[in-house]
């Protein structure tokens, strides 16, 4: 496998604060990787620096060999890197499947392209992904309406209808029903499987995660502390440390 | 009644109205114009401000830009009272969609009030240079060339060009709606930080809106200088305490970021407004402010809005 | 959809209501209806005010006289009036709705130049003479309208004399006027700039310098800057005028930094009641004025300008600006004119209107071929001993100027 | 660009221009204090603050016509401002609070209409002013004059200035409004009455407009409608200040007050207003433009 995500020695800081040390990680093209870490570890920083929402101080961030880290949050989302937020973002007055419709690849649309409206095509996919997360029953419901979770879901779908090549979940499982959690971690493996989408994965809930990622950073204190494959993560006595420190 | 069979009732209804108003009532035709462009106004004002999100105070400037772009092709241009006036509104509506695509990508990068206020400022700078400015006849304005028609010709003439632009206004942005476009410029008013993060090209939709809103404002321009006869850069161009304020008003009294909210509140709003005229000679400036507060305080959702919640309350 | 058909529905109904609500009754059989569109709100609104004071106390004493006779038949005068906001889209709109609906016969001119204007286009189309005593910018007189009269003197005479003094004066002193500085500090509106350019041709004239020359904007609160250049510059007059508010600033500021030219010129002197207001400050202002009351006109309605002035101030309770004063003589042009042509037919009351050849208490009124005035002159005052003296022209002059004024720490 | 030649060779005229620049903005800064204090407390944009200006002028031009000198008649100002902003705050604003910030804006708009209309109705549109009896100084043989009422204004803006933090960081309702502007859940939360806090700093910000409104009787003039003139000069201050720094407020009106004068001298009046809000909107394109250097925007 290829490396699809290369980031390498990249460090942020906010005024005095450190957030991100000389971060380093690949993310294999096909693979689900996850990064978890204490609170306050820099995770999302990392996720923001790789989704153009601020500039890095210093490093690099190669997405399938281009250098990305100096591009704008579109630009870096049209190259086919989409993430979630961990706080979720729907467009609330919208209702779901106008969520969906508006949420097609943007990289070829040009004004004249825009000036058309949504094809049978794009609505039959939007309402296919929909039911694909199980929100089909709350199709015509203005975002804003859903309760948390669902909004979740729906972001998840949105995700999805913009066929990116590499996906950025920010805690997907957060937030979200307990019973619907293995469902969820179940579409994410065959949103992997079936329709090939590189995932890198941001998380809280540890079993979620074991039973997710092929490979795990651990990241503390904005550094990275650890890697490897999920059974080397849970015995390592670092990762251990962080957690129990951190608490 | 099917769908489209009612959309074309709507429509034959409209046209038989707005052109058989002059004929009917003939003494109001030049308030009627008005208020086809009060509905021009609040239609468009409601492309950025409704459907986009960003509450523009200085879309008057584009009005003004057309104005002003007529009344000099007509004073400068040589050509014919029709063809001047023809090509002077072109050159409204070029000037302003272009000042639009100029400033856009600059202002509209400004977000929430921040923006609002630009656009405030924009207009008053406008104003004030307008009415410095030698060449478009500083604060003395111009004059409008004399229509060549019959007596009362004048007012039915630019009522149905007006009327013919409103309607024109009312079918593009209905289109612009059902487009991707609109469900782009929806979601930017939802979230643009998401709309970013999914790759839209937010930049370009935004200004190509707002263009063309400055598009149909700026051909409104040449009508309505024409119809009042004579251009003051602060009364009518740049009018940005009334024309400015009142397209905002509008479109919020009827229901902002909806189709047809913009178009009653117009209405709504102009009739109240002749209303206020006639009756409360002096005083009626006190009403509107009375009105706009009872409004903003008790219907922000506007008529649309407080209609539709009246109806899930009572199902 | 049926929703938007039904809500269509509803507005049109709305509208025609409206329609029918907006249309006041016409005027009954035996009244001559006058309409004017004033500025009861906004910038212009306390000469709006005066405009109709000066149209109601015009009415009241003529119809109190037995109204207006026509083919032996005495009909009353009645005003229908709108408020124009002071904005002349407004304006234009509203004199089309006296016309079209409310079917005045006549029409009365709005406050101010640039109302003015934007009507003029309609009356004209329509036919409908229009008499007016508030809108003085040459403008108005070189478009070749034919339903235009104006009572007043064009508002680039507001300050020539000022110019003509200066240059008596500074002969007096055995200068040569070529050797004269002066400043010029204007509003930039319509009127305002006539004002200047009527300044700038005579001092021209003289071969006098004009060293400033600014336009103030419509919401100046502040003349700091313009003065700092007048105390670097030391013009021998500096010229004011922006309605009321640039009279007041004037006054106030130029006493405030002590700033000293030989010569203040302002207009709105009265209106603005500078010196109830500045007392001392205003002294030695030259302020040009339509009016006064001291003048010894005759008129048949009212006698003669104080009683006039009484008679207005009993009424309204305050003395009446030349404002109300030329609003009135308006009416009255309507009167005998209509009462000369034997009918209310607008052409033919136009023609009478141009053949008008009468004194009044604002002065005598005689139109020429493109409706100004030209039989009236304009006043100049200074201010000496905080009263208003009439130093030109000098047929009804009460004392001599006073040039150069005192240096302010001889004051 | 004569203009600018008098001005080089006369260098003291710039110290006039800077001078009386300073002291004008000083009455604009005391306007967007309250504007300041209002937005970050309560996050609304008073469009009516300058109708409170005009109203606080008339409440002392009608004071001197009965015979009470300004020095009295301003604090009775800003009393009666005061109970107005309590009485407003109880119609309409507490209606408004929490609402999206546009909504305040058009809120507000219609109140400022309605005041300068009921103004215009019931005081005439009549240009009024009040004699402060003060001499003017002068300085470098009479080419620097600075009126003393300037100073007054002057010293009004910094003494209220300097009362506002104060009351502000000492007492216990200074202690409320400061609680309820960082969370005012929180604040609720802690048992703070924010509706009494709301409306005390509303009417605190009328109070402040009453008393500059005074000021302005005495220096210019007032008439029912100057109030945008003050309303947007001082929400510009607001911004280029940045909310919630009092200090920096005084500092941007006197800037504001001394491009003005620059601008009105070199550029000619009738650019001054165009130049300051052209000014205004290269700010906040220019701030926007700064803080996308680091993918970021105003907001």
């Amino acid at each position: 496998m290829s490396t699809l995500l290369e980031v390498h020695g990249v460090s942020k800081r906010f005024g005095g604060v450190v957030a991100n040390r000389e971060v380093s990680l690949d993310v294999p093209e096909g693979s689900i990787t996850g990064l978890i870490g204490p609170n306050g570890s820099g995770k999302t920083t990392l996720f923001n620096s790789i989704a153009g929402t601020h500039p890095i101080d210093s490093g690099s961030i190669r997405f399938d060999g281009h250098e990305i880290s100096r591009l704008r949050v579109p630009q870096v989302a049209r190259l086919g890197i989409v993430r979630t937020f961990q706080q979720t973002h729907v467009y609330r007055g919208m209702d779901c499947v106008r969520n969906m419709q508006i949420s097609t690849p943007h990289s070829g649309d040009t004004l004249l392209s825009m000036l058309r409206e949504s094809t049978a095509a794009e609505t039959e996919r939007a309402l296919q992904l929909l039911d694909f997360v199980g929100l089909y029953g709350k199709r015509m419901l203005p975002a804003g309406d859903l309760s948390f979770g669902q909004q979740k879901l729906l972001e998840f779908a949105m995700a999805l209808m913009n066929a990116p090549r590499l996906l950025l979940l920010d805690e997907p499982t957060a937030g979200v029903n307990p019973v619907l959690i293995n469902g969820l971690v179940d579409r994410l493996k065959r949103a992997n499987a079936e329709l090939g989408i590189t995932l890198l994965v941001i998380e809280h809930n540890m079993r979620v995660i074991m039973n997710l990622a092929s490979r795990i950073y651990c990241l503390a204190h904005g550094e990275m502390l650890a890697e490897g494959s999920p059974a080397t993560i849970r015995d390592d006595p670092r990762v251990v440390d962080a957690y129990l420190g951190a608490t | 009644m099917t769908k489209s069979g009612r959309s074309v009732a709507a429509a034959i209804a409209v046209a038989v109205t707005g052109l058989a108003l002059p004929w009917i009532v003939p003494s109001i035709t030049t308030q009627a114009a008005f208020l086809w462009l009060m509905i021009l106004f609040s239609l468009t004002w409601d492309i950025n401000g409704g459907q986009m999100g960003y509450n523009s105070f200085g879309n008057v400037f584009f009005f003004g830009v057309g104005v002003y772009a007529c009344a000099l092709v007509q004073r400068d241009s040589g050509l014919s009272y029709y063809a001047g006036l023809g090509a002077g509104i072109g050159a409204g509506a070029l000037a302003a969609a272009l000042s639009a695509l100029v400033l856009g990508p600059a202002m509209l990068a400004i977000r929430g009030h921040y923006f609002a206020i630009a656009t405030l400022g924009l207009s008053i700078v406008a104003a004030n240079v307008a009415s410095a400015w030698e060449y478009i006849g500083a604060a003395s304005g111009i004059a409008a060339p004399l229509f060549p028609g019959a007596i009362g010709g004048r007012a039915k003439f630019f009522y149905y060009l007006l009327f013919a632009l409103a309607v024109l206004t009312f079918l593009l942005v209905r289109r612009l709606y059902r487009s991707r476009l609109g469900l782009a410029i929806n979601a930017i008013r939802d979230d643009e930080d998401k709309a970013e993060a999914m790759g839209l090209h937010t930049t370009r939709y935004k200004v190509f809106a707002w263009s063309i809103a400055a598009l149909l404002l700026g051909a409104a321009g040449g009508p309505v200088g024409n119809l009042v006869g004579f251009i003051d850069p602060n009364d009518l161009a740049f009018a940005g305490a009334t024309f400015g304020v009142w397209m905002v008003l509008m479109a919020v009294l009827g229901g902002k970021g909806t189709l047809w909210g913009p178009v009653i509140g117009a209405v709504v709003f102009h009739v109240t407004q002749e209303l206020f005229w006639t009756w409360l000679l002096g005083w009626q400036r006190v009403a509107m402010g009375l009105l706009i507060v009872v409004i903003v305080v008790f219907f922000p959702t506007g008529i649309l809005g407080w209609v539709a919640r009246r109806r899930t309350t009572a199902a | 959809m049926q929703r938007s058909v039904k809500t269509l529905a509803a507005a049109c109904a709305v509208v025609a209501l409206a329609v029918g609500a907006g249309v006041r009754t016409a005027a009954a059989e035996d009244t001559i209806t006058l309409g004017a569109a004033v500025s009861l709100t906004g910038k212009y609104s306390v000469n709006g005010k005066n405009t109709q004071d000066g149209y109601n106390l015009a009415a009241k004493v003529i119809n109190e006289h037995g109204g207006v006779k026509v083919g032996g038949k005495a009909y009353q005068l009645k005003i229908v009036y709108y408020d124009d906001e002071s904005t002349s889209a407004r304006g234009a709109q509203l004199v089309e709705r006296l016309i079209s609906q409310d079917h005045v016969d006549f029409v009365l001119g709005p406050y101010g130049s640039a109302l003015t204007k934007a009507i003029v286009p309609i009356t004209e189309k329509y036919g409908v003479p229009m008499v007016e005593g508030n809108g003085a910018d040459r403008g108005l007189f070189t478009k070749g309208y034919k339903y235009l009269f104006a009572t007043l003197n064009t508002s680039d005479y507001y300050l020539r004399a000022a110019v003509s003094i200066l240059a008596d004066e500074a002969k007096r002193e055995g200068r040569d006027p070529k050797s004269l500085k002066i400043a010029i500090a204007i509003e930039n509106d319509n009127f305002s700039q006539d004002v200047r350019d009527g300044v700038e041709e005579d001092a021209k004239k003289y071969g006098m310098q004009v060293v400033i020359d600014d336009k103030l904007p419509a919401d100046l609160n502040d003349m700091t800057a313009t003065l700092t250049k007048v105390k670097a510059l030391k013009p021998d007059a500096l010229f004011i005028s922006g309605h009321e508010k640039g009279a007041v600033l004037g006054i106030r500021e130029v006493a405030a930094q002590r700033v000293y030219v030989p010569m203040l010129a302002l207009t709105h002197c009265d209106s603005a009641q500078i010196t109830e207001k500045f007392g001392k400050d205003a002294n030695y202002a030259f302020c040009g004025s339509q009016w006064d009351s001291r003048m010894t006109y005759s008129d048949r309605w009212f006698g003669n300008p104080q009683k006039y002035a009484e008679l207005f101030n009993a009424t309204f309770h305050y003395e009446p600006p030349y404002q109300a004063a030329e609003s009135t003589a308006t009416v009255e042009v309507f009167a005998d004119a209509i009462a000369r042509a034997g009918s209310l037919d607008r052409a033919k009351v136009r023609d009478a209107i141009a053949a008008t050849d009468m004194m009044t208490f604002y002065g005598p009124i005689k139109f020429d071929a493109t409706g100004k005035n030209i039989a009236k002159s304009m006043v100049m005052y200074q201010v000496q001993d905080q009263k208003y003296v009439v130093v030109a022209p000098a047929k009804w002059a009460t004392g001599k100027p006073i040039f150069p004024a005192p240096q302010w720490d001889k004051r | 660009m004569s203009n600018l030649t008098v001005l080089a060779d006369a260098p003291v005229l710039l110290v006039q221009l800077v001078v009386s620049g300073i002291l004008v903005g000083a009455i604009f800064a005391l306007v967007a204090y309250g504007m300041a204090l209002v937005w970050g407390v309560m996050n609304i944009i008073n469009i009516a603050q300058g109708e409170f200006v005009m109203l606080g002028g008339y409440v002392v031009f009608f004071l001197d016509r009965a015979g009470i000198a300004p020095v009295f008649g301003i604090p009775v100002a800003a009393l009666v401002l005061y109970v107005v902003g309590v009485a407003l705050y109880h119609t309409v604003i507490r209606r408004i609070v929490g609402r999206d910030m546009f909504t305040s804006i058009l809120a507000t708009f219609g109140i400022s209409i309605l005041l300068q209309q009921l103004a215009n109705q019931l005081f005439s549109a009549d240009i009024r002013t009040v004699r402060s009896g003060l001499p003017s100084l002068f300085f470098a043989d009479g080419m620097i004059t600075i009126p003393e009422v300037n100073l007054v204004g002057f010293a009004a803006a910094v003494v209220v200035g300097a009362l506002l933090v104060a009351f502000l960081r000492t007492t216990r309702m200074g202690q409320a409004i400061r609680a309820t502007a960082q969370n005012a859940r929180a604040a609720r939360v802690l048992g703070i009455d924010t509706d009494r806090v709301y409306a005390t700093t509303f009417a605190i910000n009328c109070a402040i407009c009453g008393a500059a409104g005074g000021l302005v009787a005495m220096t210019w003039f007032i008439q029912p409608y100057l109030g945008l003139t003050y309303t947007l000069r001082s929400f510009m201050i607001v911004i280029v200040a940045g909310l919630g720094n009092l200090s920096g407020v005084i500092v941007a009106g006197a800037g504001l007050g001394v491009v003005e004068d620059l601008a009105g001298f070199v550029l000619g009046s009738e650019y001054q207003t165009a130049f300051v809000f052209m000014l205004l909107v290269v700010i906040l394109v220019g701030r926007n433009l700064w803080l996308a250097r680091e993918r970021r925007s105003l907001r």
